[in-house]
């Protein structure tokens, strides 16, 4: 079964409408869509919320003999699971070419930039080490399958704990999770994506793109990055798409200090989870299980839709907007994004703005009860496109 | 083998050629076509050949590695072959379709090689039962242009002849767990044995002649041949019958003769030449360029 | 299931498997009953084969189940808006998203002759009558009725915008009493084609608008009226330029 | 002329003979076929069976190894069955992996084993967390006519019983395994579970022992499964549903059933016996 | 010998809950959680179309890893139930294509999935011949019943394990999967628990689409 | 949907006679229409009401629930459209459509004598462009 | 690396009981490669199953069509101890559009049991059984009139029960069988045989432990022939032969060879008749009945 052909409508109407700035489904450019992480009793189950795209990661390990060549490591396997389930036009059991980009580029931005400690995974050199496997199903396809995937198989990784493991001599005793505490895995650094869609030419940049986004862009920027901004993988892909270099500058600012704020937020539900559980009677998944009546009202929907701009003024004043410039610090394959020096002439022909770094600033952590249900507001910084598209959303009607 | 379409004309002159021993190459039933033949040309194989038999061409490269003996033969090296029929050669080779040809070959190799007197195993053992040297013969078919079997067979046997296997000295040290020592030396090497290695020679049976080196066209004219790999001492190692005819026994016997003659000598002008190639100066390789 | 009495069973949720009580007119009555979607009859019994709200009228006597759907599956005589995927020969693949792409031939459209056809792209939408739709034939659609003549069906602006609601909400919009449609009418001027397949294109003034306008009427599908009122007051508000 | 109708309207034919209480094949509705067995007559494994039940016939060959026992489950050994069903076997099923049947089929008989219905698993254990024996068990269909799952329970269990291994025992100092080829041995405590198919019709009919071309036709099946009194394992999967009193009714016939395998496996695995294949 | 747990664990569930698929669900029990999607009627592929119904495609996803010959049996044991309830008759030589997402594992895996598969069937607005609900038991060590065991009761080991469904109109058995050993009596006592506890389900689903329906009641 | 009154038939041979030539074309010509029409009509038509089983199976929504037509306009965004509406939300009364009928048979001929006959290009060109105000021209990309 | 998601996977390091004994009779291994003849004939002349060198075992247990009753066409052998099954399909349309071609074609599939073997055997194909598909396929191409049913294919499936030696052998005769009782016309049946040479002594139809083992004997003079005949029409089929020896020897073996099969044909010819009759007699019934 093949997807529903783009008809050339809905094409036009979203190119034009980026730009102008506004996008179809009420965002700013650089807007990302509301994102929610649950996690489940096992360890390592982690289900994350893009919109209405959702993954659930799980993370599971076995013992194995480890790879002659790394005999001190453990292994750390990465298996995207795509089905029927996602979208008509996925197969279970084959990932398409979709899949398989989704897989190698989790792959990239979480075990080449070597974020697991992966030695502290050997029991026995050369003889016994843990493999830890993280299985990746796409259950929603609503667009950005990557940014989702790799948050969700990031989360999971957090949140697992693996059984403890103790040496009587040359025989390796491994404990049941009821007989000792299990272990979690030494995390050095939390790297996520983040997706751009590329529209005319290049020049134009929509953050968190959707399906339909996805199918009219003539191209995609994936960048990514970890919480100190640091740049673990790139990816521009697209068939004769090229793109500014501000732009993928400036892009990569935005992206940063959303990563920021998304292993803030990481950080946050994984708190809430451990204080959950603390509490006893844990029951996981099930609290993600929400009664229709809650989507069903709509009148909030509405009320985010019409919603007045919240900050304002400060944003505004271009004066001392920092323009991005990258400086090369590379450890372990890493880029250093540091902002310096100031170009406020080029920002002229650039449709998207760099952030202000008074905005972000602006972010305090997220409120835990904004997790529980699925509205997680403030994430996106006062970035002038966003609002004044709200403004003409409304006073344009005219 | 290639698919080739002919008409029914074509195929008739190329019976009647047959018949008076003429053939449309101008070569009569037991000429073979002109070969071209150059062997160490892969610098990171320890030994590799590349032959052309008029557009059949064959690339061999054998890597030499350590490895334990198999259980049941102790003090024995092991030869492993791997043929691959590239989607280039022909058409047909696209996708799975090279497969069960390259088993055939691959089975075949391993079946006439497997004798004691064609290769000295025990050569190749290092410590009994510990270590020894483990030859991957890798063959990769180019271009399909007929004869695959001579190709590929006479394309081994140089490759094999050229292998330079490390010399390595077994240095007991600390009782039980023995040393071993790789000579710092890359000159230091030594070769196989490779006289008695086997060529194939591929009869096929057109009419009531059968002619030796087939080119594509002939091989769709015949039905049935047999392939016999003789070893350098005029021993038949192996024969199996190829195509899908019949063939009777007087015939057939007599095709195993010619076919053990026309082998000894493929294999005797075989060696003469890779020695003259041996002799020749490093500096001379031509490599694909041709 | 426990047998309810009519009165009580009009409007009530029903499961597949329940089984419907006819009203006593419609029992002894000798006119025709008409069996809508959701329900089949089985021997004797008239069951409920679709969840959902039984719903009944008169003249002639019918009962269905207003039912939730997201897939369409082709009705005869429904209006949809398709995709043209393809052409073959006289006639035009059109993508409804039902199971089986629908056949539109290219001379069913308005005064169209074998000489004179209209032109259409790949990728155009068409708004169309569905002539044929049986479950074992291929959906034929028009954009004419029976006479031939312009009845607003036919190729749709590429200008406008293209965006897909469940099926149930397409009744909604579409039901007589349902203001929803015109008193957005009354706050801007834009033109709409609602298809039974669950698409809807709409066509403002402005991508802006034409955007604010879709998402509006898709975020109106679990609203009643009052909510629908709101809705529409908010626009008639930006209007006054709040 | 009867040909044509069966070809035509094959459901409407067979109903013809159900309403007469009797099948194509001559059998009464609850009526089994006939059943032959023949244990140990393959050479090469270590343990085998060829059960025939009717035209469907059944090989099972075990082959035994030695391994470490898994980690979690130290005291236990392991059995590996795998139902085949060759492209040899029916027109219907095509050359390649497994497909549903066949894996429906190994799932069942899995359960069967991990459940210690037919034998318990601890008694294949040489040394606890050390080594114990692993039994692959190939289910090798040769014709497939109906009731698959009745014949392959019963070939496992025969082969089972006629398996004959080396004594094999644990060298603690030498932490090695000794084994003396001479003295061979089976396994105690192997259990008898019986299987019997059924298929059921929408009137309400139940038939036993189908045929493929039953199977096909009838709009449910049902896979009892029963030691002695007691149900082992029930497989209905879907297709039309069944009350309480039909249940019961097949209980009974499936344990008139047992007893007759029972009887059959017991002679034909005591040395004697030994009738050939068909 | 006298049966605990005579009832069934705590249901929820959340309806269309996926934007893509016709019909979703997600779907707990106790603390175990099932996702399931139905997608159709679509196009057949030609090998797999029947010229007198619909085909049903069902896939059952594990948590962790490939799917394997477990889960193929499990797919079989849903698939045919669903071949029993959905009038597949009603749209030849289509397709639909279910499939089960385990989300979570709180034991009665198989149970839950079919309950799944029903609501899922029940949003997709696909015609039914009549629902199914399926009820887990199992006989402990002390041949007690124990009805809808969680998992822990499940790890503590059983005699056998009996999954039964039933249809909503005779509350006839459609499908029973038992392993283990049982007397008859045992095995009738426990089909007869089950079949008794259906009836919650049956509410439940009932339940769920009056929240469904909730706005159009009004 | 089919018409309720009977209408009197006038019988065949009369038909058949030479000067009822025209007439004959007519009735036939209505006959076909009605039929057409109930091909296209998607309520249930008087045919299924008068005979079959008691009870009628319908698969559409719109019709149960008789909804309105789903293509609208407003404020002018499309004249055209907006006059059709007009037309559904009150019906013209039947004499007007079968006048439209007339002029439009009408029309249908004289472009058939331009085609067939041939005529001086101009007028054949005439009708095209007339075709092509009916707006087949994809409607304007604004 | 793929696992066989649709098969239920043992332990990888599992290994067979077999080795543990290996251990204590090293020494009896290698007295076998050193001097076989004596092992494998007493000085009496008779073989282990009181054979004499020149005796095939006799062919039991024939069972034509019954075996399968779901084929068109099948049959059962036991030649000694080595039992197989074919079943024969068809001839039906080919699946794939692509190989379409004017002359029928064999499918043939060729599959040991993952229990007939000394060792265990993988449950999909490897490369030996895919060779052997291929050798049987050529075999019986010969014999089968492939232009009776044009654009169809005919599938042959060979299983293997138990290998007791000469595999390939039994599978030509039990396929032809199968082929006959399918009603697929053939020019002639194919029937095979193996001879195994040792130096000054041929021994017909070797078991599985006289049979030359590539991995155990490779001194000369020693080899194995299998071929498929065809008594009536005297053609060979099929012809392979493994291992070292002079040409003039395999001539010995091929006529030896050949006489067997023209012994054996009229037993073959006799079960044929047996089931032509009966299924007649059947088909004679039926027709009373309607």
């Amino acid at each position: 079964m093949k997807e529903t052909p783009l008809s050339i409508c809905e094409k036009q109407t979203v190119i034009q409408g980026v730009k102008e700035g506004q996008r179809v489904d009420g965002r700013s450019l650089s807007e990302q869509r509301k994102t929610c992480i649950t996690f489940g009793t096992e360890w390592g189950c982690c289900q994350v919320l893009l919109g209405n795209t959702r993954v659930m990661a799980q993370v599971s390990c076995s013992v194995q003999v480890p790879k002659s060549s790394r005999a001190n490591e453990g292994m750390l396997f990465i298996n995207v699971e795509m089905s029927t389930m996602a979208a008509e036009h996925f197969e279970a059991g084959r990932l398409g070419q979709q899949g398989i980009e989704v897989n190698r580029l989790v792959e990239r931005c979480i075990k080449d930039s070597r974020c697991i400690d992966l030695e502290s995974l050997c029991i026995l050199v050369e003889e016994q080490a843990w493999e830890v496997r993280v299985d990746i199903h796409v259950l929603n396809h609503e667009g950005n399958l990557i940014d989702a995937a790799t948050l969700a198989a990031l989360g999971a990784l957090c949140h697992f704990k693996r059984p403890d493991v103790t040496l009587d001599g040359r025989d390796v005793i491994i404990h049941q999770l009821d007989e000792r505490d299990p272990v979690p895995l030494t995390i050095l650094h939390h790297p996520l994506t983040l997706s751009f869609a590329l529209f005319n030419q290049g020049k134009t940049c929509v953050l968190d793109p959707t399906n339909l986004e996805e199918r009219s862009a003539d191209g995609k920027l994936v960048m990514g990055l970890n919480a100190y901004r640091e740049l673990c993988t790139l990816q521009i892909s697209g068939d004769g798409v090229f793109i500014h270099k501000e732009a993928v500058l400036s892009c990569a600012n935005v992206a940063a200090s959303r990563a920021v704020q998304m292993v803030e937020m990481l950080k946050n539900s994984l708190a809430d989870d451990a204080a959950e559980r603390a509490k006893g009677k844990y029951t996981g998944l099930v609290n993600s299980v929400a009664l229709e009546t809650e989507r069903i009202t709509t009148q909030s929907q509405a009320e985010v839709y019409f919603k007045a701009p919240k900050h304002k003024v400060e944003v505004l004043d271009k004066e001392q907007l920092p323009i991005t410039k990258t400086k090369l610090i590379n450890d372990q394959g890493v880029v250093t994004l540091e902002t310096s020096c100031d170009v406020s002439s080029s920002e002229s022909d650039m449709e998207i703005e760099p952030l202000p770094s008074v905005a972000v600033k602006k972010i305090e952590p997220l409120p835990s009860v904004a997790l529980k249900k699925r509205v997680h507001e403030e994430i996106d910084i006062g970035n002038d496109s966003e609002e004044e598209t709200v403004m003409l959303v409304t006073s344009d009607l005219t | 083998m290639a698919e080739i379409l002919l008409s029914e004309a074509e195929k008739a002159f190329i019976h009647h050629g047959v018949q008076d021993d003429l053939r449309c190459d101008g070569r009569t039933r037991l000429d073979y076509r002109p070969i071209i033949l150059e062997t160490g040309l892969v610098s990171n194989a320890s030994g590799s050949a590349r032959l052309r038999l008029a557009n059949s061409d064959i690339l061999v490269g054998v890597k030499v590695e350590l490895a334990s003996p198999s259980p049941d033969k102790p003090q024995e090296g092991r030869l492993e072959f791997f043929v691959d029929c590239s989607a280039n050669a022909t058409p047909e080779f696209e996708g799975r379709g090279g497969e069960d040809l390259a088993n055939e070959i691959c089975r075949f190799l391993q079946r006439s090689y497997a004798s004691g007197d064609t290769i000295n195993l025990a050569e190749l053992s290092i410590l009994s039962g510990q270590q020894c040297w483990v030859l991957y013969v890798d063959i990769l078919i180019l271009e399909c242009g007929g004869n695959l079997y001579d190709a590929t067979f006479m394309a081994v046997k140089s490759a094999l002849y050229a292998t330079q296997i490390p010399s390595i000295k077994v240095a007991t040290m600390d009782g039980d767990q023995p040393e071993l020592e790789l000579s710092d030396d890359p000159y230091d090497t030594k070769r196989l044995n490779t006289e008695n290695l086997p060529c194939v020679v591929t009869l096929m049976k057109i009419g009531n002649h059968y002619l030796v080196d087939p080119t594509p066209e002939e091989e769709c004219c015949s039905s049935s041949g047999i392939v016999v790999a003789v070893s350098g001492n005029k021993k038949i190692t192996a024969v199996r019958k190829i195509g899908s005819g019949s063939l009777h026994p007087d015939s057939l016997v007599s095709m195993l003769k010619t076919g053990s003659d026309v082998g000894a000598k493929v294999n005797k002008t075989l060696m003469i030449k890779l020695l003259e190639e041996k002799n020749l100066e490093k500096s001379q390789k031509v490599g694909f360029m041709r | 299931m426990a047998e309810k009495s009519f009165s009580t069973h009009v409007n009530q949720i029903y499961l597949p498997g329940d089984s419907v009580a006819l009203s006593k007119t419609d029992e002894i009555s000798s006119a025709k009953i008409v069996i809508g979607p959701g329900i089949r009859k089985y021997g004797k019994q008239i069951l409920v084969t679709k969840p959902g709200v039984l719903r009944t009228k008169a003249s002639p006597a019918t009962y269905w189940i207003d039912c939730h759907h997201k897939r369409y599956v082709p009705a005869r005589g429904d209006d949809v808006i398709g995709v043209v995927t393809n052409k073959v020969g006289e006639s035009y693949k059109v993508n409804i998203g039902s199971s089986e792409e629908a056949s539109l031939s290219s001379i069913a459209f308005p005064g169209a002759t074998k000489k004179n056809k209209p032109n259409i792209q790949i990728g155009d939408l068409v708004f169309a009558k569905l002539l044929i739709a049986s479950i074992d034939m291929e959906p034929e659609l028009v954009c004419v009725n029976s006479l031939g003549e312009n009845v607003g069906l036919g190729v749709l602006s590429t200008s406008g915008f293209l965006f897909t609601v469940p099926l149930h909400h397409i009744r909604k919009l579409l039901n007589p009493e349902c203001t929803l449609l015109k008193s957005l009418g009354k706050a801007l001027s834009f033109e709409i084609a609602v298809g039974m397949n669950g698409k809807i294109w709409i066509k403002a003034k402005s991508v802006k608008q034409t955007i604010a306008l879709a998402r509006a009427i898709s975020i109106s599908e679990h609203m009643n009226k009052e909510e629908m009122n709101k809705l529409c007051r908010k626009f008639v508000d930006r209007q006054a330029g709040f | 002329m009867a040909t044509d109708h069966k070809t035509l309207q094959p459901l409407e034919f067979y109903k013809t003979f159900l309403d007469r209480k009797t099948r194509p094949d001559g059998r009464s509705l609850l009526e089994f076929r006939r059943m032959t067995l023949n244990a140990g007559s393959i050479g090469t494994a270590d343990g085998s069976a060829i059960v025939k039940c009717g035209n469907t016939a059944i090989i099972c060959g075990i082959k035994a190894e030695l391994v470490a026992p898994e980690r979690d489950e130290p005291q236990k050994g392991l059995i590996i069955p795998n139902v085949t069903l060759p492209s040899l076997c029916s027109s219907h099923i095509k050359s390649g992996p497994p497909g549903e049947t066949a894996q429906a089929a190994t799932q069942f008989i899995a359960e069967l084993v991990n459940n210690n219905i037919i034998m318990d698993l601890e008694t294949l254990c040489i040394k606890n967390s050390k080594w114990s024996w692993v039994l692959y068990c190939d289910l090798l269909c040769i014709n497939l006519d109906g009731s698959l799952l009745d014949a392959c329970v019963m070939a496992l269990v025969a082969a089972l019983k006629n398996l004959s291994l080396p004594v094999v025992s644990y060298d603690e100092e030498m932490d090695k395994l000794i084994s003396n080829i001479e003295d061979k041995m089976g396994f105690h405590g192997i259990k008898q579970p019986v299987t019997s198919t059924f298929s059921l019709f929408e009137n309400g009919i139940l038939i036993s022992d189908p045929t493929f071309e039953e199977e096909q036709l009838a709009a449910g099946v049902i896979s009892i499964t029963m030691e002695g009194t007691s149900v082992t394992h029930l497989y209905k999967p879907g297709g039309c549903t069944l009350n309480e009193k039909q249940v019961k009714k097949l209980m009974q016939q499936s344990e008139l059933k047992t007893k007759e395998v029972v009887k059959l496996i017991e002679e034909a695995c005591s040395p004697m016996g030994v009738e050939p294949i068909d | 010998m006298e049966t605990e747990e005579k009832s069934i664990r705590a249901l929820k569930c959340e309806q269309s809950v996926l934007s893509r698929a016709d019909g979703s669900v997600m779907f707990s029990q106790g603390n175990t959680v099932v996702m399931a999607s139905v997608y159709g009627p679509l196009e057949a592929k030609i090998q797999k179309e029947l010229s007198d119904r619909m085909y049903i495609e069902l896939n059952y996803k594990p948590k962790i890893g490939m799917p394997g010959v477990a889960e193929r049996g499990k797919e079989k044991l849903i698939k045919t139930t669903c071949n029993h309830i959905i009038l597949t008759n009603l749209h030849p030589r289509t397709a639909v294509c279910i499939t089960v997402q385990e989300m979570q594992d709180g034991g009665t895996l198989l149970a839950a999935s079919i309950n799944a598969v029903c609501l899922a069937l029940l949003d997709s607005g696909l015609p039914l011949q009549c629902l199914v609900a399926a009820v887990t038991c199992l006989v402990d060590k002390k041949d007690r019943i124990v009805l809808d065991p969680c998992i822990n009761t499940v790890k503590e080991g059983y005699k056998a394990m009996c999954t039964f469904a039933f249809d909503s109109q005779k509350y006839n058995m459609i499908l029973s999967h038992c392993e283990g050993q049982v007397p008859y009596q045992l095995f009738q006592k426990a089909m007869e628990l089950c079949q008794k506890a259906s009836h919650v389900i049956f509410d439940f689903y009932r339940q769920a689409v009056l929240r469904k329906f909730s706005k159009e009641l009004l | 949907m089919g018409p309720q009154r009977k209408r009197l038939l006038l019988s065949k041979n009369l038909l058949e006679m030479k000067f009822m030539k025209r007439t004959k074309e007519k009735t036939e010509k209505e006959l076909e229409d009605e039929e057409r029409q109930e091909a296209f009509a998607n309520e249930i038509t008087s045919a299924m009401l008068s005979h079959g089983s008691k009870f009628l199976m319908e698969s559409s929504y719109s019709a149960c629930e008789n909804l309105s037509f789903g293509r609208m306009s407003f404020k002018g965004a499309n004249p055209e459209i907006e006059k059709i509406m007009r037309r559904f939300t009150n019906p013209p009364p039947p004499k007007e459509s079968s006048l439209l009928q007339n002029e439009k048979d009408a029309d249908v001929r004289a472009e058939e004598v331009a085609e067939t006959m041939s005529l001086s290009k101009t007028i054949s060109r005439k009708f095209s462009k007339q075709s092509q105000k009916r707006g087949f021209k994809r409607p304007a990309e604004d | 690396m793929p696992v066989d998601s649709r098969r239920l996977q043992g332990p990888e390091n599992s290994f067979s009981y077999k080795l543990l004994e290996k251990k204590n009779d090293n020494e009896e291994e290698a007295a076998l490669s050193a001097d076989l003849q004596k092992i494998l004939i007493g000085t009496n002349k008779v073989r282990k199953d009181k054979r004499i060198p020149s005796d095939a075992r006799p062919l039991c247990n024939v069972t034509i069509t019954g075996i399968v009753s779901q084929a068109k066409g099948s049959a059962y052998i036991e030649q000694g101890n080595t039992k197989l099954v074919c079943g024969v399909y068809g001839p039906r349309e080919v699946q794939k559009k692509s190989d379409f071609s004017l002359n029928g074609q064999l499918f043939c599939e060729f599959k040991f049991a993952p229990f007939s073997c000394q060792k265990r055997r993988g449950h999909q194909q490897d490369n030996e059984e895919l060779v052997l598909s291929g050798l049987l396929r050529e075999a019986l191409e010969a014999a089968v009139c492939l232009h009776q049913f044009p654009k169809a294919q005919v599938e042959v499936n060979v299983m293997v029960i138990e290998n007791d030696g000469s595999p390939l052998a039994a599978a030509l005769t039990c396929a032809s069988l199968a082929l006959a009782s399918a009603s697929i016309p053939m020019y002639d049946l194919v029937i095979g045989t193996s001879v195994r040479q040792l130096p000054k002594l041929l021994l017909l139809d070797p078991t599985k432990d006289e049979e030359w083992e590539p991995e155990l004997n490779h001194d000369e003079d020693n080899s194995n022939l299998t071929i498929g005949f065809m008594p009536s029409t005297h053609q060979i089929a099929a012809y392979v032969h493994e291992g070292v020896s002079k040409t003039e020897d395999l001539e010995q073996m091929l006529k030896l060879a050949t006489e067997y099969c023209l012994k054996v044909q009229p037993v073959v010819q006799l079960c044929l008749k047996e089931v032509v009759e009966k299924t007649l007699s059947n088909e004679s019934e039926n027709k009373v009945d309607e």
